[in-house]
C-alpha cells in the first residue's frame, strides 16, 4: 500500500480529536465512580483517587475546547494515528467483574493512560510544528506523567518483593 | 627452677609454688617460716638483693598478701614468697634485720595498708600521707573517688547523657 | 602538732631561760591587706608596666610540670630575655607556678611559700589538674580546682604544657597586669576566710598559723 | 690536682664564638609535630554520638552533651565535649574512636584566666585549630577493637543443596565470645531495633558467658529470640558504630548463640511464670493469626495473667516464619521451641479454624474484651502477564506452604521465578533442594526487574543462591508466560530493564524491547509480593473500619478506628518479623493501658 | 684513698626508741630543713638535716609531696586506662613506665608483641635514658654551683625531646608504648635527625667532659665524697649505675636481658671508686652508650611489620589471674612492676619498684650522717634520684 493512501484513510479533524478525548475522561470518570462503592472498603481509595484525576483531566479538556482561540485549530485536518483504534476502544468500558481487586482497577486504568498518552503523542509526532503541535505534547505530557504515577502505585501495590 | 623448689622443700614447709616465668617463681609459705625462709635465700641461695616488699589487698578472703620479692644476679632467676596475713589487726614480723632498706617498706606498709611491723625503725611515722585521718588508702575498701568527692571540690557544670538512654527519651520515650 | 611547734622553755647559750612559743615567735600573724591602686592612673600604669616586664618566678616545682621550666631556663628557650626568671626564695618571687597537681602535702608548703611572696603578686596554674583535677580527679591526696586555695590569675592548659605555652602565658599574663587584672592578692586579702577555710578543710594537720608572712 | 683540669673547663670559652641555640620566636616558630598530640578535633558530621571517647576516658574528661541535633539510626545526636580540665592528652579517644571522626591538631596553646573555659566541643564550638591539617591521626591499623567479624561455620553448597538443613551452624562459644568482644556496648542499635532489645547488654552476657541472664534478656522484648537469631532482618547491624570502620557486631548470631547455649527445657524456668490477675481482673482476648505479631501480644497478655486465645487457620502456629521461611533458614523446631515457650505461659492457640467461617469477627468481638487482628500478607501477587493463569504458573507463597505441610509437589525439571526479594530466593533454593532431591541437578533461572546494585534480597542469599547453581539473572522485565502448542508452560518472555526507578526515584522500570529473551523452563513462579487477605473481616467491619492506602488505619499502637480492636504486623507495617514483634508488644501495651484506663469498655 | 666515713659511734647516742638523742635547745645542734621548696634539692622532697656545725648528725628523708596514688587509681582503672597514667609516675623517663606496665600485663595475657614493635620500645628507652642523664649531668654539675653544664645537657635533651615528639607526638609523656605494641613505626626521615641530634649529643659530651669531669673543682669535691660500701649495696638494695660506680656490674640489660637487648652491644660501664666522681662517670659513659646503642637500633631494627599484636577488645579486656614482676634497667638502676591480677578488667594491684625509693630514703640516711652540709645537695643528686617515683 502507498503511503498516500493510507494518509487518505486516516485524516481526521482536531475537534473530532478533542471530542474524542474528552468522552474519553467523561467516561472513565463516570466509570470509577460507578465501581467505587462495588469495590471493597480497603482498596477504594485507589478508585476514588483514579476518579478524580479523570475529572480533572475532564475539566480541562473541556475548559481548552470551549476557548475561543481554539475555534479556528479544532476544524484544522489532521492525520489520524496508528493508535487511535486503541484508544477508542478505551471508550468502551470493561468488565472488571463483581468485586474487582486493587491490581485489576490498577490494570485496566495503566491501560487506558498508555492508550491515551501513545495517542497524543501520535498526534503531536504527525503535526507540523506550530501551537497545535504544542497543545498535543502538552496532552501527552499530561498524560504519561498521570501514567508514570500509577505505575508507581502499581509497583508499590503489586511488586512488593516479599521478605 | 625446679631444682631450687627441691632444695627449699626440705628445708621449709612449701605452699603453693607458682613458676611465672622460667626466671621467676613464686612461693607461697606460713608467717612464721617466712623469717628463716629469706635468710636461708639470701645467705644460702644467693638471693641477696631484696627487689621489693609489697602487700595485696585479697578483701573478699579477709586477707593481706605480703609478697618478698628477691633476685639472685649471678643466677639470674627471681623468688617471690608470699606470705597471707589476716586483714583484721595485720601484723607481720619485721624483717629489717635481714635488710635495712625494708624498713622503709615497711613503713609505707603501714601507711598505705596498715600492716604493723612491730620494732621496724619509725614504722609509725607518717611517710608519704600527711594529716591522714581516714583508712589506709591502699585498702581495697577505700573507695578513692567517694574520698575526692567528699573532700575536694570539683568544677560543676559537666552534665552527660548516655547515648542509649538519650535516644530512647528522644525517639521512643514510653518505650515501644 | 609537731614538738618543735609546741610552746617551751629554752636556755639560750648564755644560760638565760626564756620560753618560746614558736607559732606565735617564729611567723607574723598580721593578716594580709588589700593594696589599694596608687592614686594617679598614669602612676598605676606605669607600676604595672614594671611589674609585668620582671615577673620572677618562685623555683618551687609542685608537680611534674617543672619539668617544662628547665628548657626555659636554658638558652634554647631563654625566658630570661622576656622578663622572667627563677628565685630561690618567695622573698624574692612574685610569681608562682604551679605546675600541675598539687598533693595535699604540697598545698601546705605553697601556701606557705606563696604567703610569703611580696605583693603584688601572682599564680599561674600550669596543665589540668589546676584546673579540674586532671588526670588525677579521683585521687584522694590532689586537690581538684586550684582556685579554691589560692588566687589564681592565669591558667595553662595542656598536660603538660609546653616552654612555648608557657612563654605564651607569661605573655599574657603580662597583658592581665597591664590591664591592672591580676589582682590575686588582693582577692586573697579580701576573701582571706573563705581561702583558709578551704584550705583548712583538706589541709588536716593545720599547724602553722593562719598566716605565714 | 693536674694543672690540666684547672685550664680544661676554659674550653667552654669557644662558645663565646658560637651562634646561639636560642629559638628567637618561639611562640610562632615551631608548630607541633606532625604526629603531635594537641587540642581536639571532631567531624560532627562523621561522629555518630556513640559515646565510645567517653567510655575510655580514664579521666572522666569526656562529656555526651545535645548539642540540638535530633537522634537519627545509627546517630544519637550527642557530641563530645571535652574538658581540659581532666584531659590527659592520651589520644585514647582518638584511637578508640569507632567512626574516626576524632582527631587531634598540633594546636597546643591555650591560656585563659577563667578556670571554666576549658570546656568545648570539638567541631560544634568553633576553635582556631578546627581546620589544622597536622596532628594526630589514628595510625593505619592502629586499632583498640577487632574490626573484623569472626566468621561463622556454614555448609558447604554441595553438602546442603540436597538437604532442608540448617545452613549456618551459629557460633560456638569461643567464637561468640570473640564476636561478643567486639561491642562497645554504645547502645546506639537499641533505637534502631523495632523491639528495642536490650542489645549491648545480652552481648554482655555473651562474653560473661551468663547465657541464662542473656535469655532473660532476650525474652523482655522478645518471645521470637530463637526466630529472629536466624531470620531478622537485623537493622540494628546497619546502625552499629563498628560498622564505620569494619564489620558490624553479628548482633543477630549473638542473638541466636544466647538461645543455642540455653537448654529449652530450661526456658520457661528462665523466663518466669505469668503473673496471676486479681480475681476478676482476667480479660479475654482472642488473637486471629497465630504469627510473631499475633503471639507476641499474646505472650504479653498472658504474662499479664489475662485469657488469649489464638486462631489460626493453618495447621501449625507460627505465620510467615513457618509457612514462608524454607526449613533451611529456620528450622521447624526451633519454631515450635518459641512458641512451646509462649504456650506455657497460657496462650491457647486454635489451629485451623478460619476466622470469618468457622467463627466470624462479631463473634469474636461479642465473646472477648479485645480483639488483635494479626494476620499478615499471605496473599501471593500475581504479574497477571499474558499466560499467567497457567496451571503451573504458581505463587511463592502458596507454593511455599504447600512444602511446609509436606502437601505433594510436582517438581518440574527446571522452572523461572519471577522476582527479586528474599521470598523469590526462599522458594528458588526451595525448589532446588527439591530438584536436587528429585533429579540430582538444579535447573533454577530467578528473574528481578532490579539490578545486582539494587537488589531486595539480603547479599547473603544472592551469594548463597550463586553457591548452589541458581541462576540469578537481573533486570528482567516479565512480560509473557510462553505456553508451546501441547498447552505446557515452555518458559518465561522477559524485556531488558533500562531503568528502575523515574526521576523521582519511584520505582518504574522501563524496558528496552529490543533486549528480548526467552527464559525456559517448564513452570513459573511468581514471587513479587503479597497482599493481606481481609476477606475475613465481614462486609459490614470493613466498611466499619478506616483504611489508609489500601490497609486498616491504626494509630501508633495498633489500635484501630473500631476500639475493641487492634491490627498488628505485616498486615498494616508491611512485612519483617521483628517489627511484627515490636507491634505484638505496642498493642499488647495498649490494650493494657486501655483495660487500666476503661475497665470493660474495650 | 676512700673509706667508709658513715660510722655513728662519735655521734650523739640513740634513745631507747631508737630515736637521735639530740637537744635542739642546747645550742649545739640545728634543724635545717632542705626542700622542699630549696635550689638543692631534686624535686619536691626535702631532707631534714640535724647538723652539729657544717657537719650532718642524722638527715631524714621526707616524701610524699607528689604523692597522687597511682597504685590505687590503677584500681579502678581498665587495663588501657591504666596505660596513659602510668608514665606520670616518673617524670624525667616516663617511658620506663609504660615498657614495664605493658611488659607485665602483656605476660599475664600471654600476649607476644611483634619484633618491629620489640626494637622501638628498645630505642625510646634508650631515647629516654639519654634525656635522664643529661637532666643527671646537668643536676650533679648544678649541685655543685657549675651551671654551664646544665645549660648544655638541656639542650641536648630537648632536640632529643623533638625526636621524641616527632616519633610519639608528644615532648614528655609520650604514651606511646602500649600493651600490645607500640602506637606507630617511626616516621620518615627520622634516622637522619636522630642522627644528626646524636653527633649534637657527641659534641656536648666532649664539651661536658672538658669542663665538668676535668675540672679541677668537680674532681676535688667529688672524688672520695659520698662513698658507699660496696657491702651495703645489698644491704640497701642498690642498683644501677650507683651500683655500677662501685665495682659492681649490675645492668639488667646484660643480667636478664629483655626487648632486643640481646641483640645489641654493649659493655656493661663500671667504675671502682664508689664515690660521687665514679657514679657521675659511669653515667656519663652510659649516655655515651645510649648513643651508640641508639645508633645500632636503627642499623638493626626491622622497618616492616607490624607495631601492635592482635588484641582483644581494649574496652573490656579481662586479664585472668596472676602475678609478675618485670623488670629494667632504666637511668637509674632497677625499676620493676609487680602487677597483681584476679581475672578482672582491672589490675588487682600494681606495685612499683622504682631505684629512687631505696636510694633516696635509707641508703641516703645512711650515707648523709657524717656529710658536710655543702656536700649534701651533691650526694643526694649522685644517687639519681626522681622523687615521684618514691611516693608514686
Amino acid at each position: 500500500m502507498s503511503k498516500g493512501h493510507d494518509r487518505l484513510k486516516v485524516l481526521t479533524t482536531v475537534g473530532e480529536v478533542f471530542a474524542v478525548a474528552i468522552e474519553f475522561e467523561r467516561t472513565a470518570r463516570d466509570f470509577y465512580v460507578a465501581l467505587a462503592p462495588k469495590v471493597s472498603k480497603s482498596i477504594r481509595y485507589l478508585v476514588e483517587e483514579l476518579a478524580e484525576e479523570e475529572q480533572n483531566h475532564f475539566d480541562l479538556f473541556t475548559a481548552m475546547a470551549a476557548r475561543a482561540d481554539m475555534a479556528g485549530v479544532l476544524a484544522a485536518e489532521i492525520q489520524r494515528p496508528a493508535s487511535d483504534r486503541k484508544f477508542s476502544d478505551c471508550v468502551h468500558l470493561p468488565d472488571l467483574g463483581e468485586h474487582p481487586d486493587d491490581q485489576a482497577v490498577l490494570q485496566y486504568a495503566l491501560m487506558r493512560e498508555h492508550a491515551a498518552m501513545e495517542q497524543y503523542r501520535a498526534l503531536a509526532d504527525e503535526t507540523p510544528a506550530g501551537s497545535l503541535r504544542d497543545l498535543f505534547a502538552y496532552l501527552a505530557n499530561e498524560e504519561t506523567k498521570h501514567k508514570n504515577e500509577l505505575e508507581a502505585v502499581y509497583y508499590d501495590t503489586v511488586h512488593s518483593g516479599g521478605v | 627452677m625446679q631444682d631450687l623448689q627441691t632444695r627449699l622443700a626440705q628445708h621449709t614447709d612449701l605452699g603453693e609454688w607458682t613458676q611465672q616465668r622460667a626466671d621467676l617463681a613464686f612461693v607461697t609459705v606460713a608467717r612464721e617460716h617466712l623469717h628463716g625462709l629469706l635468710r636461708h635465700l639470701r645467705d644460702h641461695e644467693g638471693f641477696t638483693h631484696l627487689v621489693l616488699l609489697t602487700a595485696v589487698d585479697w578483701l573478699e578472703d579477709g586477707q593481706f598478701q605480703l609478697t618478698y620479692l628477691m633476685n639472685n644476679r649471678a643466677a639470674a632467676r627471681d623468688i617471690g614468697v608470699r606470705v597471707l596475713i589476716p586483714r583484721e589487726g595485720a601484723d607481720m614480723d619485721s624483717i629489717h634485720d635481714l635488710w635495712p632498706t625494708a624498713a622503709t617498706y615497711q613503713r609505707e606498709l603501714r601507711e598505705m595498708f596498715g600492716i604493723d611491723f612491730p620494732g621496724s625503725p619509725r614504722v609509725d611515722e607518717e611517710f608519704i600521707l600527711e594529716g591522714w585521718r581516714d583508712m589506709p588508702p591502699y585498702r581495697r575498701d577505700f573507695d578513692t573517688l567517694k574520698y575526692a568527692q567528699e573532700e575536694f571540690a570539683e568544677r560543676p557544670g559537666r552534665v552527660s547523657k548516655d547515648p542509649e538512654t538519650h535516644m530512647k527519651q528522644k525517639l521512643y520515650p514510653d518505650g515501644a | 602538732m609537731k614538738d618543735e611547734l609546741k610552746p617551751r622553755i629554752v636556755k639560750g647559750p648564755d644560760g638565760i631561760e626564756f620560753e618560746v612559743d614558736p607559732l606565735r615567735d617564729y611567723y607574723c600573724e598580721a593578716s594580709p591587706s588589700v593594696h589599694p591602686p596608687v592614686y594617679v592612673k598614669i602612676v598605676e600604669d606605669f607600676f604595672n608596666w614594671a611589674r609585668s616586664e620582671s615577673l620572677w618566678i618562685l623555683g618551687f616545682g609542685t608537680g611534674c610540670g617543672a619539668i617544662e621550666m628547665r628548657p626555659l631556663m636554658t638558652p634554647r628557650f631563654d625566658a630570661y630575655r622576656f622578663g622572667v626568671q627563677w628565685r630561690p626564695t618567695p622573698r624574692q618571687a612574685n610569681l608562682l607556678m604551679i605546675s600541675g597537681y598539687l598533693s595535699t602535702k604540697t598545698l601546705k608548703r605553697a601556701i606557705r611559700s606563696y604567703e610569703q611572696m611580696q605583693s603584688p603578686k601572682y599564680v599561674v596554674g600550669l596543665g589540668s589538674c589546676t584546673i579540674n583535677g586532671g588526670m588525677y580527679w579521683d585521687s584522694y591526696n590532689t586537690i581538684k580546682k586550684l582556685d579554691e586555695y589560692l588566687p589564681v590569675d592565669l591558667y595553662i592548659v595542656g598536660c603538660m604544657p609546653r616552654p612555648e605555652a608557657l612563654l605564651q602565658g607569661f605573655e599574657d599574663l603580662k597583658q592581665i597586669i597591664r590591664a591592672g587584672k591580676a589582682e590575686g592578692a588582693n582577692q586573697y586579702a579580701e576573701k582571706f576566710e573563705w581561702y583558709k577555710a578551704n584550705q583548712k578543710k583538706v589541709i588536716h594537720d593545720w599547724d602553722m598559723p593562719d598566716y605565714n608572712w | 690536682m693536674p694543672i690540666t683540669t684547672v685550664l680544661s673547663p676554659f674550653r667552654a670559652w669557644k662558645f663565646l664564638f658560637q651562634n646561639p641555640v636560642t629559638v628567637r620566636d618561639p611562640l610562632t616558630e615551631r608548630p607541633g609535630a606532625p604526629r603531635y598530640r594537641g587540642f581536639h578535633q571532631n567531624d560532627a558530621e562523621k561522629c555518630v554520638g556513640c559515646g565510645t571517647c567517653e567510655t575510655i576516658c580514664q579521666n572522666g574528661a569526656i562529656d555526651m552533651i545535645d548539642v540540638g541535633l535530633a537522634p537519627k539510626d545509627g546517630d544519637s545526636g550527642l557530641r563530645p565535649r571535652i574538658d581540659y580540665g581532666r584531659c590527659c592528652w592520651c589520644a585514647l579517644c582518638v584511637d578508640v574512636c569507632m567512626t574516626g571522626s576524632l582527631s587531634m591538631s598540633n594546636a597546643y596553646t591555650w591560656t585563659d584566666a577563667n578556670a571554666d573555659a576549658f570546656r568545648f566541643t570539638p567541631g560544634v564550638d568553633k576553635k582556631p585549630w578546627d581546620n589544622d591539617q597536622l596532628g594526630y591521626r589514628r595510625p593505619e591499623g592502629h586499632a583498640l577493637h577487632g574490626k573484623d567479624r569472626v566468621e561463622m561455620a556454614e555448609l558447604e553448597p554441595e553438602a546442603r543443596i540436597g538437604t532442608f538443613d540448617e545452613i549456618v551452624a551459629g557460633y560456638d562459644v569461643a567464637r561468640a565470645r570473640l564476636e561478643a568482644d567486639r561491642c562497645v556496648e554504645c547502645g546506639l542499635c537499641v533505637a534502631t531495633c523495632p523491639a528495642h532489645m536490650a542489645i549491648p547488654q545480652y552481648i554482655k552476657a555473651v562474653r560473661d558467658g551468663d547465657y541464662e541472664r542473656g535469655l532473660a534478656l532476650l525474652y523482655e522484648t522478645n518471645p521470637f529470640s530463637q526466630v529472629c537469631g536466624r531470620v531478622c532482618t537485623h537493622k540494628c547491624e546497619t546502625a552499629c558504630a563498628a560498622g564505620h570502620e569494619g564489620d558490624p557486631i553479628a548482633i543477630r548470631w549473638l542473638k541466636r548463640h544466647i538461645t543455642d547455649q540455653v537448654p529449652h527445657k530450661d526456658y520457661v524456668r528462665i523466663v518466669g511464670k505469668p503473673k496471676k490477675a486479681a480475681k476478676g481482673e482476667a480479660k479475654t482476648i482472642a488473637v486471629v493469626g497465630a504469627g510473631p505479631a499475633g503471639l507476641t501480644a499474646a505472650y504479653d497478655l498472658a504474662r499479664q495473667g489475662h485469657k488469649v486465645v489464638v486462631y489460626e487457620v493453618r495447621k501449625h502456629p507460627g505465620g510467615m516464619p513457618r509457612y514462608g521461611i524454607p526449613e533451611y533458614r529456620l528450622p521447624y523446631d526451633i519454631l515450635d521451641a518459641d512458641i512451646d515457650v509462649i504456650r506455657a505461659m497460657g496462650v491457647e492457640i486454635k489451629c485451623e479454624t478460619r476466622v470469618g467461617s468457622d467463627i466470624t469477627m462479631d463473634e469474636l468481638k461479642a465473646k472477648n474484651d479485645a480483639v488483635i487482628l494479626a494476620i499478615g500478607l499471605h496473599l501471593g501477587r500475581s504479574t497477571r502477564i499474558p499466560g499467567s493463569d497457567h496451571a503451573d504458573v504458581r505463587k511463592a507463597v502458596d507454593l511455599l506452604r504447600q512444602v511446609t505441610d509436606e502437601d505433594p509437589v510436582d517438581v518440574p525439571k527446571s522452572l523461572v521465578v519471577i522476582g527479586g526479594g528474599n521470598v523469590a530466593m526462599d522458594i528458588a533454593r526451595t525448589m532446588a533442594r527439591l530438584q536436587m532431591k528429585a533429579y540430582g541437578e538444579v535447573a533454577v533461572t530467578v528473574t528481578a526487574l532490579e539490578d545486582k546494585a539494587h537488589f531486595l534480597a539480603d547479599p547473603d542469599e544472592i551469594r548463597e543462591c550463586g553457591e548452589e547453581g541458581i541462576d540469578i539473572v537481573d533486570a528482567r522485565g516479565p512480560q509473557e508466560v510462553v505456553i508451546d502448542a501441547d498447552g505446557r508452560v515452555e518458559g518465561l518472555r522477559t524485556w531488558r530493564v533500562q531503568s528502575i526507578f523515574d526521576a523521582q526515584g519511584r520505582f518504574a522500570p522501563s524496558y528496552d524491547e529490543s533486549d528480548e529473551r526467552i527464559h525456559p523452563g517448564d513452570m513459573v513462579i511468581e514471587a513479587i509480593g503479597q497482599a493481606a487477605g481481609v476477606d475475613m473481616l465481614g462486609e459490614g467491619l470493613t466498611e466499619a473500619l478506616e483504611w489508609n492506602r489500601g490497609r486498616i488505619q491504626v494509630d501508633a499502637d495498633g489500635r484501630t478506628s473500631e476500639s475493641w480492636l487492634w491490627a498488628i504486623g505485616d498486615c498494616v507495617k508491611g512485612p519483617d518479623v521483628v517489627h511484627a514483634v515490636a507491634d505484638g508488644h505496642r498493642a499488647a501495651k495498649s490494650i493494657l493501658a486501655a483495660f487500666e484506663g476503661k475497665g470493660d469498655e474495650a | 684513698m676512700v673509706q667508709d666515713l658513715s660510722d655513728r659511734s662519735q655521734y650523739p647516742a640513740r634513745n631507747r626508741d631508737g630515736t637521735l638523742d639530740v637537744d635542739l635547745t642546747s645550742g649545739k645542734y640545728l634543724k635545717l630543713w632542705q626542700g622542699p621548696n630549696h635550689p638543692g634539692i631534686t624535686g619536691n622532697m626535702s631532707v631534714e638535716l640535724t647538723v652539729c656545725g657544717d657537719e650532718v648528725v642524722e638527715g631524714k628523708t621526707h616524701v610524699g609531696y607528689l604523692h597522687r596514688g597511682f597504685e590505687k587509681l590503677m584500681e579502678r582503672r581498665t587495663f588501657i586506662q591504666c596505660f596513659p597514667i602510668v608514665c606520670r609516675i616518673c617524670v624525667p623517663e616516663p617511658d620506663f613506665n609504660e615498657y614495664c606496665y605493658a611488659a607485665a600485663v602483656e605476660e599475664l595475657a600471654g600476649v607476644e608483641i611483634p619484633e618491629q614493635a620489640k626494637w622501638i620500645r628498645t630505642l625510646i628507652l634508650e631515647m629516654g635514658r639519654f634525656n635522664s642523664l643529661m637532666m643527671y649531668l646537668g643536676g650533679q654539675s648544678g649541685s655543685l654551683g657549675l651551671g654551664v653544664i646544665g645549660q648544655w645537657t638541656t639542650y641536648v635533651r630537648d632536640l632529643m625531646l623533638d625526636r621524641f615528639e616527632e616519633l610519639t607526638g608528644a615532648r614528655i609523656y609520650h604514651m606511646f608504648i602500649l600493651p600490645g605494641g607500640v602506637r606507630d613505626t617511626l616516621p620518615e626521615g627520622f634516622d637522619a635527625r636522630m642522627e644528626e641530634t646524636l653527633r649534637e649529643a657527641e659534641r656536648t659530651m666532649k664539651d661536658v667532659w672538658n669542663v665538668m669531669f676535668q675540672n679541677a673543682v668537680f674532681r676535688k669535691r667529688t672524688i672520695g665524697v659520698g662513698y658507699i660500701n660496696p657491702a651495703l649495696f645489698d644491704d640497701y638494695g642498690v642498683t644501677g649505675p650507683t651500683a655500677r660506680g662501685g665495682g659492681v656490674a649490675k645492668d639488667v640489660r646484660r643480667d636478664q636481658p629483655y626487648l632486643a637487648y640481646p641483640d645489641l652491644e654493649f659493655e656493661v660501664n663500671v667504675a671502682r671508686d664508689s664515690d660521687i666522681y665514679s657514679r657521675a662517670d659511669v653515667r656519663r659513659r652510659d649516655a655515651l652508650q645510649s648513643i651508640d646503642l641508639i645508633r645500632q637500633i636503627l642499623a638493626k631494627m626491622p622497618r616492616t611489620g607490624p607495631v601492635m599484636a592482635k588484641m582483644p577488645n581494649m574496652l573490656h579486656w579481662k586479664i585472668p589471674r596472676g602475678e609478675t614482676y618485670i623488670r629494667g634497667e632504666c637511668s637509674r638502676g632497677e625499676y620493676g612492676f609487680y602487677v597483681v591480677t584476679d581475672g578482672s578488667g582491672y589490675p588487682r594491684r600494681v606495685n612499683v619498684r622504682g631505684p629512687s625509693y631505696t636510694h633516696a630514703m635509707a641508703l641516703l640516711e645512711r650515707l648523709i650522717v657524717n656529710c658536710n652540709i655543702a656536700d649534701v645537695a651533691a650526694l643526694l643528686v649522685s644517687l639519681h634520684t626522681y622523687p615521684p617515683e618514691i611516693e608514686r
